[in-house]
């Protein structure tokens, strides 16, 4: 473990413990809390992405497949009245699925075309949840989502309460998380790498990029179906326009103003960005400004996103050390 | 179906195609030259068709006039952000162009808001009356600005084909090491082709703007119609952002009349997956990473 | 040009460079962003303060309704603060206004309104348009906090489970009692027998549509279809010419904003179509004169009073246009919604028993507002008093010309 | 033994023919160069070998098995890696991490056990580094191990791409002018490890035009122009053929 690595660890624990402690150090006051679970949804939507974009692309049908667990877990439960813990995996079963089958003649595509037809997509699955108006409600939505109840022997939950809320989207998230990050740390990742960097000669050292792509485009849409299914029982109404083009446009945001190289970035940027936006709600258009100019100057003048400012410090207080020298 | 209502929806058609192509055709520029993903495009065609709001409707001076100053206003406009904020970005991957102009989207579609206000706005047409045409009435309006969108397909085509900056300009787009190499200054066609397209943006915005009306929020529509064509024709194909237009424009008039606006826009949608599905580059589009 | 070749010039040859020059246009811009937001922060007024929060949809789509309605509440806590505050129980209270935006989503409504209820701790909560509702009456139901908004949709769902909840703006429906019968005097009921309806292929399009049905089974007149439109549609050729297929008396077209009514009016009077086109949301006259132009012909706008006709709309304009620089009908319309709202907690005697100022609300009684009478109507169709219901203004316009042609209270039926 | 046999393979794209009725075939063990004027298909056919392309007709067998319309990975796994003409590596990869991906295809992985981490994987890594260390000490690169792969100077860049290519246990190896833009150590030191690479029992066919290069180290030549064979022979023959000198308009050939 290098120096670096040891104080990366560090401040993720301080962090961990940091999520864990809030319900008590804002003594439990529901509008943070609601800001906490929103900042959870909002890492759990970014990371996943980015684990698309480890394998180079970004995939713009990215809330459209959240979209698609939050219906899955929204119509058995009011159809079926099955609860949150069932309905999760099938949500992440049905977004994968789906994914898996929707890559196969998108996967053809690369590059800008990739992203487009991606596009494509996303305003195909919000059209469809609106189109079908007897299935998924049309633009009217599905309401009356509860949240679920955990009833175990001496143990009694009930998911309506905000603080349970917010620890149920804070494991599930950092479940979500840590299974990016394991994905990214193992060979896997390196392989997803390697075609970032070069898909022709990852190709011609015998990995087969297309299988990797696909594989790797259904974990990220399943894992994003999970966090439309906990979407949908925490708001307990969806509609399609929740899960429309500018849902993936802003966790893009997150991804790169936070950082694209490592998954500290999309973490960072979901979080300061979603706590900076709440801040900024009672200003209006200045708000939708601010965010502009934010992109636009990170991308300019630091290129790499927050997660390269510790780098850049350590580098400017060397340089300066040695011209104090 | 009556001639009248075939008439009808044929004429519409052609109108909204060229309209389309238009903006497209602008987007495709932008991109064949500079590689990268100009998703702002459609703000420029507010930009532009406000442009011609504050010369025709608050100013009062000439309409026609108006549109050349618009474009002219919004080519500046166009190749300033390109000189600023694009050409940093030249050969980074494409999601660091995509993120600016993404930024650029919150920043001019909010500034718009505050600026130009919410209430949605009309240009006065010029153009009144119209004839009738196998039954169907055909507005000079609507004529008008068919014609002008044709004529400024076809100029840029002659543009592209017959004059020195427009033959460098394709050579760029082609192979832009090979041509810097053949003392092309890669750097001035870029922001000239950045300002045309936005121009051009600007241009059908002022005719949109008349025929129907502006709001600040227009823009990411326009972004919308002008992304399916560009996906549908190919990246960088101008004769592709024309057909493109032009089925797009088909498939809204037509299926819009016949059936509804829901099965146009998921059809419109379906069209391009399939044809990407077959043929991963748009139909005339080139390969490129 | 040449400009532009010399800027070109001086940027390749590192005289400015872009780094410096980007710097300083973004430190400007950022301040110029962020200096709003930190002193938009209201000053305190001195003694008791009764906070109401909004949460409407500042940025996005539906924006212009919002602002519109927020400007209603800040004129209203202005004019009522500069008067010494209201009357509870003898002792004087200052009214604040804090705005939260919604986007317009549901998640965002929720967000605010959270914010609102439990940082703010305000009792009162005022919204806009059906996403901000449904996202907003999830926080304040629960937390007995009385809502007041302009929503239009999800009937069937918030019933009389909703006891906090209070509809100021008058929908299709109610303003339908209104300007049916104006038109009917009108034009003449044999000329409008049948009508076809347009509107966007969304929940609202769908909600309004279901007003006009109900309203034309009232009215007995011949439904003949609806069309919907989509946001993304630029030309409306394509459904006006669908709906012309159908030989339509009247068309009703809701809610579409200014811009749209004004498309489909010229698209359909260029087609050749001469019957009427009423528009219940467009509530502005300015836009479709300049869009339609000469085909601006027997379009009937309800609730849209453009041109103040008593002293008290007079002033209510002339103070809007001083405090925020412009002024529209919408703005007038939701403009008395504050004074109804401390009309209640005035008449309750209290305005932290938020059940007594409800129970109270719905007897309010308004007199001369920007729309007239207004009263609370609904007890038989939402078991509350809950939906506003006042003097439908009517416009019309003729020939390219606009006039207000009517006033007159909604014939609402028995049974509403 | 006839390790790798093209018959009358033409490759198209649209009305130009880049391939046209080609045929020849390499032995097992042997250096086969590869050579002919620019543009006259070379390239064009390693991407057909290699799989990037389908051939528009004709055939190519690999140890007697069809491999026409494989994909590269595909061809990869059964033998038969390529180098690039322009320098392709993982750039911002360590060149250990260069290597260890190039090991990937033969080791043992599966997606759960990468997941899970489990004791199968980690000894699989293990061996995996241990093997593209062996891979890097053979191509004299060990003291590069923990750099950046773009950092390399250029000759080391272009040896670390036929490493790569090593790690992925190659039986025909395809170098696509390893040589181009080095200098004549570099260029040394390339032969060299071309010919420890042959001594492994590895098959080389290489596109080159420092002719001096190809005169020295190949066992036999084939010359192609516009698509076609035009000579095939040892070094010694075709230095003499009249058909390849005018191919080749005396240019560049006559220097070697």
């Amino acid at each position: 473990m290098t120096e670096n690595t040891k104080v990366a660890a560090g401040v993720w624990l301080i962090a961990i413990a940091f999520a864990f402690l809030l319900p008590v150090i804002c003594s439990y006051d529901k509008y943070i809390l609601h800001v906490g679970i929103t900042i959870a949804f909002n890492i759990a939507l970014a990371t996943s992405m980015w684990l698309i974009w480890t394998l180079g692309f970004i995939s713009f049908a990215h809330a459209g497949f959240m979209g698609i667990g939050a219906y899955t877990s929204a119509l058995l439960f009011t159809g079926l009245g099955w609860s949150l813990w069932v309905n999760m995996w099938l949500a992440a079963a049905v977004a994968g699925l789906m994914a898996f089958v929707i890559s196969i003649p998108l996967m053809r595509t690369r590059a800008v075309y990739f992203f487009m037809a991606s596009w494509a997509v996303g305003e195909v699955i919000k059209r469809v949840f609106a189109y079908y108006r007897g299935i998924f409600g049309g633009w009217d939505g599905i309401f009356n989502i509860q949240p679920p109840k955990l009833v175990l022997p001496g143990l009694n939950i009930d998911f309506s309460s905000r603080v349970a809320y917010y620890y149920l989207a804070l494991v599930c998230c950092g479940l979500i998380v840590y299974v990016i990050h394991r994905i990214v740390r193992s060979r896997t990742g390196m392989i997803y790498w390697s075609i970032h960097e070069s898909e022709i000669l990852a190709q011609h050292v015998g990995i087969n990029v297309l299988k990797h792509k696909v594989i790797a485009f259904s974990t990220a849409c399943a894992l994003a179906g999970v966090t439309g299914a906990l979407y949908a029982h925490y708001h307990t109404y969806i509609n399609p326009k929740t899960f429309d083009i500018w849902q993936s446009e802003f966790s893009l945001v997150h991804i790169i103003v936070g950082g694209l190289n490592t998954l500290n970035g999309p973490v960072l940027g979901a979080t300061l960005l979603t706590v900076v936006d709440e801040l900024l709600r009672p200003t209006g258009w200045y708000r939708v400004i601010f965010f502009g100019v934010v992109v636009i100057l990170t991308v300019l003048f630091l290129p790499g996103g927050l997660e390269t400012v510790p780098a850049r410090l350590r580098a400017l207080v060397g340089k300066w050390r040695k011209r104090s020298d | 179906m009556a001639l009248d209502e075939l008439t009808q929806m044929t004429l519409t058609g052609i109108n909204l195609g060229l309209m389309y192509a238009l903006i497209a055709i602008g987007l495709t520029l932008i991109f064949g030259i500079m590689r990268i993903i100009q998703y702002a495009h459609g703000e420029f065609y507010m930009l532009g068709a406000y442009v011609l709001y504050y010369w025709a409707a608050v100013l009062k001076l000439p309409y026609w006039v108006g549109i050349i100053v618009s474009a002219a206003v919004i080519f500046v406009v166009g190749a300033a952000l390109q000189l600023l904020l694009f050409r940093p970005l030249h050969g980074k991957n494409i999601l660091y162009s995509l993120a600016v102009s993404m930024g650029l989207i919150f920043i001019i579609s909010s500034g718009g808001l505050l600026t130009f206000g919410t209430i949605v706005k009309g240009i006065p047409s010029v153009v009144t009356g119209g004839v009738m045409v196998f039954g169907a009435f055909y507005t000079y309006e609507r004529m008008v600005i068919s014609i002008v969108s044709a004529g400024l397909i076809l100029g840029l085509w002659y543009f592209l084909q017959r004059t020195t900056t427009g033959m460098a300009m394709r050579a760029v787009s082609q192979d832009p090491e090979v041509s810097s190499l053949q003392g092309i200054n890669t750097r001035r066609i870029h922001w000239i082709a950045f300002g045309m397209g936005s121009a051009m943006a600007a241009v059908a915005g002022c005719l949109m703007g008349t025929l129907l009306s502006i709001v600040p929020t227009m823009g990411f529509i326009a972004t919308v119609k002008a992304f399916m064509i560009v996906i549908l024709g190919g990246l960088g194909s101008v004769p592709g952002a024309l057909i493109g237009g032009l089925i797009i424009g088909f498939i809204d008039s037509f299926v819009t009349t016949l059936v509804s606006a829901d099965v146009a826009y998921i059809i419109g949608f379906a069209t391009i997956f399939v044809i990407l599905a077959f043929k991963p580059t748009g139909l005339f589009g080139q390969d490129w990473d | 040009m040449l400009e532009l070749e010399r800027l070109t010039k001086l940027f390749e040859e590192g005289k400015i460079t872009r780094r410096t020059f980007l710097s300083t246009a973004s430190a400007l811009g950022l301040t110029a962003a962020i200096s709003p937001a930190l002193l938009s922060k209201p000053a305190h007024a001195e003694g008791k303060v009764i906070k109401i929060g909004g949460a409407v949809p500042l940025t996005g789509p539906v924006a212009y309704w919002g602002i519109s309605t927020m400007q209603g509440w800040v004129d209203g806590a202005a004019v009522i603060n500069e008067k010494g505050g209201i009357d509870i129980g003898g002792e004087k209270h200052m009214l604040e206004i804090i705005t939260y935006d919604t986007k317009g989503t549901v998640a965002d409504a929720r967000a605010a309104t959270t914010r609102l209820v439990e940082q703010d701790q305000v009792k009162y909560v005022f919204s806009q348009a059906a996403a901000s509702t449904i996202g907003m009456l999830q926080i304040t139901e629960p937390a007995k906090v009385i809502s007041v908004v302009a929503c239009w949709g999800y009937l069937k769902i918030y019933g009389k489970d909703y006891p906090y909840h209070f509809r100021a703006e008058m929908s299709d429906y109610e303003q339908g009692y209104a300007y049916i019968p104006f038109m009917q005097e009108h034009y003449g009921k044999d000329k409008l027998k049948s009508a076809a309806f347009i509107g966007p292929d969304d929940q609202d399009g769908i909600d309004c549509n279901y007003s006009y049905k109900r309203l034309m089974e009232y009215y007995g007149i011949k439904d003949l279809g609806v069309e919907y439109f989509n946001w993304e549609d630029t030309d409306f050729y394509p459904i006006v010419t669908k709906t012309l297929k159908s030989n339509p008396d009247f068309i009703v077209t809701s809610p579409s904003p200014p811009g749209i009514t004004a498309s489909i009016v010229k698209a359909a009077r260029e087609m050749g179509y001469k019957g009427p086109i009423s528009s219940p949301a467009a509530s502005e006259t300015k836009t479709i004169l300049e869009v339609a132009g000469e085909y601006a012909h027997d379009v009937v706008l309800p609730v849209t009073c453009v041109e103040p006709v008593t002293d008290s709309q007079k002033a209510i304009k002339a103070r809007f246009i001083k405090r925020f620089g412009d002024f529209n009908a919408l703005a007038g319309n939701y403009s008395w919604w504050i004074y109804g709202l401390v009309a209640a907690i005035e008449k309750a005697g209290t305005f932290e028993d938020t059940k007594a100022v409800a129970d109270a609300m719905a007897t309010v009684v308004l007199e001369d507002t920007y729309v007239g009478k207004v009263t609370w109507e609904g007890q038989n169709s939402f078991g509350i008093r809950r939906q506003g219901v006042y003097d439908c203004y009517t416009t019309l316009i003729e020939n390219g010309k606009a006039r207000l042609a009517d006033v007159r209270y909604p014939e609402l039926p028995d049974t509403y | 033994m006839q390790l790798l046999s093209i018959n009358s393979l033409n490759m198209q794209f649209g009305g130009l023919k880049a391939i046209n009725d080609l045929g020849f075939s390499v032995d097992q063990g042997e250096i086969r160069g590869l050579i002919g004027p620019n543009g006259a298909g070379k390239t064009t056919l390693f991407n057909v070998i290699s799989g990037v392309y389908k051939p528009s007709k004709g055939s190519i067998t690999f140890k007697g098995q069809e491999i026409g319309t494989l994909k590269p990975h595909r061809t990869t796994r059964l033998g038969i890696v390529r180098t690039f003409q322009s320098i392709t590596l993982f750039k911002n990869f360590t060149v250990l991490k260069n290597m260890m991906v190039g090991c990937h295809l033969h080791s043992n992985y599966s997606y759960w056990g990468a997941l899970l981490n489990t004791a199968k994987t980690r000894n699989s890594e293990k061996d995996n580094e241990r093997k593209a260390r062996e891979i890097l000490e053979f191509m004299g690169l060990t003291g590069y191990a923990d750099d950046l792969a773009a950092n390399l100077p250029h000759g080391h860049q272009r040896a670390l791409g036929v490493a790569i290519a090593m790690a992925a246990e190659p039986e025909l190896l395809l170098l696509d002018e390893p040589c181009t833009g080095m200098n004549t150590d570099e260029t040394e030191e390339m032969v060299g490890l071309i010919n420890k690479i042959r001594d492994r029992g590895v098959t080389i066919m290489l596109i080159e035009h420092d002719m001096k290069v190809v005169m020295g180290i190949c066992d036999k030549i084939t010359v192609i122009n516009f698509g076609t064979k035009i000579a095939e022979g040892t070094p010694a023959e075709i230095r003499k053929d009249e058909l390849v000198h005018e191919a080749y308009l005396g240019s560049d050939f006559d220097a070697a």
